[in-house]
């Protein structure tokens, strides 16, 4: 098992005319995902690398049963790509660009929550369930299959924080970037029930950072009885206050944001603590040997 | 983005939320002309916080005292930026002091409203403020908001005209695309109404191509930034100065903030957060080392990549040949990891560069080469 | 409330909406400070329609003839209005010119938004414009709006350029509480882009408690307005002046027209649309009296008022004291109905005053007297 | 029977103390409508003309299972008193109120419809079933009982109208004021499907004017095979083009505004004119007179 993405996937890509669209038509076959159609107002009938192009995502949908979507549009318009793929039916949808306004981050969580939809994204690498299929542009061969599952706010930390996971033999269920921003689809608290509902998953690690409130979601998470074993690598131990560090979302503002604060509700939570990326295995191991021991 | 006091007050007056009467003064000619009734405040004008602590705030009775505080005002730095202008307002009947803001919170996916019957400049140092749920702006819902308020304002009356000042806000926020518009104080005035004495507002910077005014406050940002930023920004490089001594070159925010916890690890500071994701190219490498080479507090440089789209092989060509007519004695360390990272060390190694394996092998030796170039 | 195209057209530009380059002119010295590259078009800034019909619009090759439009224009009257500026703008290259607007739509609970493929000045003459009920803004889809765009609009560039347009105008709309943003001629340049040429925008006047720039509009426009309209404001009354002889005062709007057309029915015109109910006072009728008896054209006036929650016999005792120092010779036909009127009867009667039964008797009382004083 | 108001109506009053609210309580008590709540923010626990005063609309609900509401605040805090009363599950409200922003209007239209609430207003005078209940401001003289519905977007001229009706021996199923805004709750065509769905309703009158569409929601009706029989006053004929008339929706912008363009409209479909008020009485004759006819 794996996350709201398996090898049953059928993707379909909007704005696949773009430069990143088509890119990722190659990408993705390379990981064994099966793309069905691309979406391009306009230049319905075409096709772009043998992959059949459609005016618009019901169309695309119809044709194709397509039921996972990945979308490759500039910022003013990604709201009504990203509402359309919601509308037209399609449950599941990453959008990775940055630079998208917040006001339209909020109607895009919004529309999926109505609609039972699952949205990843803004400012996403996506998501991808290693050896199944993937919904974004992460780097394939930092991913191994296995039994932890991790949620990450930053697309290069997790590339980096998986490569070193596969080699040391922690493979994923499932990765899924919720993003830099500060208002995105699926959040920490989603993320972590769907995990918690997946029964391969065996621990779960969450690669956050300062900035923002998501991490707390791990804290209270991590305090049900019924909670799978969690290990948390955070990043910006050294960031100052009052700087933006990339990310919309990665700035310290109050107390509340900073690592110090977080690490401390983390750790009282008992979830295991890696202090840099290089004792993120060591934890991995240690939240997995948990998941071995039988509910006390 | 942050606005001044005196651009956010501009927005709340446009939404009929009051401000106290105020004008804002460039120069000393200004402040001589400028006709108040004493006394007054004189605020400095910046696009930054904890101004009030500062001194940036004074009040004068005369207009010998305006001119004297704006003098001394002006001649202030705040978090490193002097203020354009001062806002001479009104000084205020205050009956009580509110905090009554709206910010963008991501666990609620959208807006919160947060309000504190007890405001001003030590609100950090209270009860954390109420906190409403909102999410979209049009989710509000004064009875909502009534029902959350009636166990912490006791007043009836203030109770309300903050549910109504609270909507405006979200109608300004929503309108401006502003993720955070917060007062504090919100002055209840002897007369019983609110008037907003001052106003923190941040824009969405995202939100540019279709706001004018927050373009132009970025351009305006921009210009008056120091020159490497602005340099950084102009080519896509995310800098961010900070104390250290190992100048970081970086890709992705989340990677650089592990490499510069990384250097505190291994017992140095960074000093800087600069990711070149955005432009990989002789170009983008090209500035992150000429400033990081011109930085008087920079001993050493560290380059670390991991290669997921990017092809390392690339990075490691364009190293080579901006290291071979690099002019700067101070010491480099080299990794790059991932995509093509095999031939990225053989190109490196034939120009006599060591790629390092992991990035904490690449720290712990420019820590090493700079503590040496040191003692 | 409408505003000016150069208002207009600052709220498009706010919202990063493409409009010709500009400048305001108010006065003959700034025409000739101003420079500009010929040609030009020179438009005169009027809240009234029909202008470009009506020649104010023109276009202007050298400064000479820029200065000859410039007072041209500015002694033109648009609507008895007379233009406040002129705004002279480069002349477009046009490939074409299209129809984009946002309006409320009463069937539709909300906005519409509405497309030709051909717009200008005729665009009144052609086959109505493509309609997508839309609701609240917030509805707007642009698949939606694709689809039906894509059987009348056939160039798929410019579908899509005006879906991101008619979102940007819907958001105008939403921000600044406009019941109407119209863009007619919207551009297509040779090179394509959209710009708009021309900008109808309508305020929402009942906003103006929240939208400080709706209140200060409507401010100018009273202060613009005649005499006459401006008293009548102040006191709560409702008159539009007309062209026939009755003289009327009513007592709510349907009720008011409803008399208009009795009166049009019984062969003779009303001078004017005037709704006391708002403020059925001595103040009211005696404003309201001062008016029709000062007007030229009216030959006699025609109370007429439903008693609902009003209460005749007050309004009868007003109209008695009032009928009795009242210097105008002109005749009076009173007509109270409804609550209390049979008491009101009584006191028009014993002051020597007839109460008609109804509307009609009332009408044909009024109009053979008018009739009578003219043969 | 009636449209949506009837002798059960439990009626509470929102913003019951100001000088609107307390007038309602005395008003409706004479029209024989049970009054049994009044909400006032702050004020719960008082009473107002022995009516009981809950602090939330919620709180007078739950305690007196009021069913319509009638809501005297004012305009700047409409919108808040409709959407508490529309979210606490009040199935009927009339907010007679005028001057709200039309942007409010179609936010109330918006929650009356998805909560499935009937919103009578703004700017009209209400809501009445003579001889059951009012849920409103209208006069209550100009009414009686009867087999018409009348639906009217001027108050003045309804209460005016009703009276001639009612003294010719026409009375009233319901009269229902939608109001002169350009927005509204419920609207023409809404008004009329419930007037058809009534079965006391023999006829219905319309009462209109010149600006906005929705008199040609009467003319769609008109044409469907099973429409009641119906007829149509309209003022504004001399009214000249753009000039708003009092209300904010009377004005003629374009043709279809029009007198003379609407009135074509509705005599090609079918309904009796009435060229002026003093034609309605024999209008609403000939209307009934069709009702009397078996269907062809």
């Amino acid at each position: 098992m794996s996350i709201l993405l398996d090898s049953d996937a059928r993707v379909l890509i909007v704005g696949i005319t773009g430069k990143f669209g088509t890119f990722s038509v190659k990408d993705l076959a390379q990981s064994h995902t099966r793309v069905v159609a691309g979406v391009a107002p306009g230049r319905g009938g075409q096709a772009i690398e043998g992959i059949p192009v459609f005016s618009s995502v019901a169309a695309a949908m119809q044709e194709t049963h397509a039921n996972a979507a990945l979308i490759y549009v500039p910022a003013m318009v990604a709201l009504d790509a990203v509402l359309e793929t919601i509308e037209a039916g399609c449950p599941l949808i990453a959008y990775p660009g940055d630079g998208l306004p917040v006001l339209d981050a909020m109607e895009m969580r919004a529309a999926a929550l109505e609609h039972g939809a699952h949205l990843v994204g803004p400012n996403s690498p996506g998501l991808i369930s290693p050896g199944k299929a993937k919904l974004g542009f992460m780097p394939s061969f930092c991913y191994a299959p296995g039994p932890i599952g991790v949620i990450s706010r930053s697309g290069s930390l997790s590339y980096e924080a998986c490569f070193r996971l596969s080699q040391a033999g922690f493979g994923q269920t499932s990765v899924i970037g919720i993003g830099g921003d500060p208002v995105r689809g699926v959040n920490a608290a989603e993320a972590i029930a769907l995990f918690h509902d997946d029964p391969e998953t065996r621990a779960i690690i969450y690669l956050g950072e300062i900035g923002g409130s998501e991490e707390y979601a791990l804290a209270d998470y991590a305090k049900r009885p019924d909670a799978k074993p969690s290990a948390a690598l955070l990043v910006g131990r050294t960031a100052p206050a009052g700087k933006k560090m990339g990310h919309a979302a990665a700035m310290i503002g109050s107390y509340a944001d900073s690592w110090a604060a977080k690490v401390e509700a983390l750790d009282r939570a008992g979830v295991v603590i890696a202090r840099d990326l290089d004792g993120l295995s060591a934890a991995a191991a240690s939240a997995l040997a948990r998941a071995m021991k039988p509910a006390a | 983005m942050l606005v001044t006091e005196a651009q956010g007050k501009a927005l709340l007056r446009a939404a009929a939320v009051t401000t106290p009467s105020s004008h804002e003064l460039r120069s000393l000619d200004e402040v001589r002309d400028c006709r108040v009734d004493f006394p007054v405040a004189v605020k400095a004008q910046v696009a930054a916080g904890g101004r009030g602590k500062a001194g940036g705030i004074q009040k004068a009775n005369s207009p010998a005292e305006l001119e004297s505080a704006f003098a001394a005002i002006m001649g202030m730095r705040f978090g490193g930026e002097a203020p354009a202008s001062v806002l001479v307002e009104s000084w205020l009947d205050i009956e009580r002091e509110l905090y009554l803001a709206v910010a963008i919170d991501s666990r609620v996916g959208g807006f919160s409203v947060l309000y504190s019957p007890r405001g001003g400049i030590n609100i950090e140092d209270g009860p954390p403020p109420l906190s409403y749920p909102v999410g979209l702006a049009r989710n509000f819902r004064a009875h909502a908001f009534r029902a959350l308020l009636e166990p912490v304002e006791s007043d009836a009356k203030v109770r309300e005209r903050v549910i109504s000042t609270a909507r405006r806000l979200l109608e300004i926020a929503q309108a401006n695309e502003c993720t955070t518009v917060e007062i504090n104080p919100l002055v209840v005035s002897r007369g019983g109404a609110l008037i907003a004495a001052d106003a923190k507002v941040v824009l969405d910077e995202a939100a540019a191509f279709r706001r004018a005014a927050t373009a132009a406050t970025i351009a305006t940002a921009r210009d008056k930034a120091e020159r490497e930023i602005r340099l950084c920004e102009e080519a896509n490089l995310m800098l961010v100065w900070l104390d250290g001594e190992i100048g970081l070159i970086s890709g992705g925010a989340g990677m650089t903030m592990a490499a510069m916890d990384a250097i505190d690890g291994a017992g140095a500071q960074p000093a800087c957060f600069l990711d070149v994701s955005g432009n990989p190219t002789p170009a983008g490498f090209g500035l992150a080392f000429d400033l990081l080479d011109r930085a008087p507090n920079v001993k050493g440089i560290l380059v670390s990549m991991f290669g997921g789209g990017l092809h390392t092989d690339r990075v490691a060509r364009t190293l080579v040949e901006l290291l071979a007519r690099r002019a700067s004695s101070k010491p480099v360390t080299l990794r790059l990891n991932g995509t093509r990272s095999d031939l990225a060390t053989t190109i490196l190694g034939e120009a006599g560069h060591r790629n390092h394996a992991t990035l904490e092998m690449a720290v712990a030796d420019i820590v090493k080469k700079v503590a040496g170039a040191r003692s």
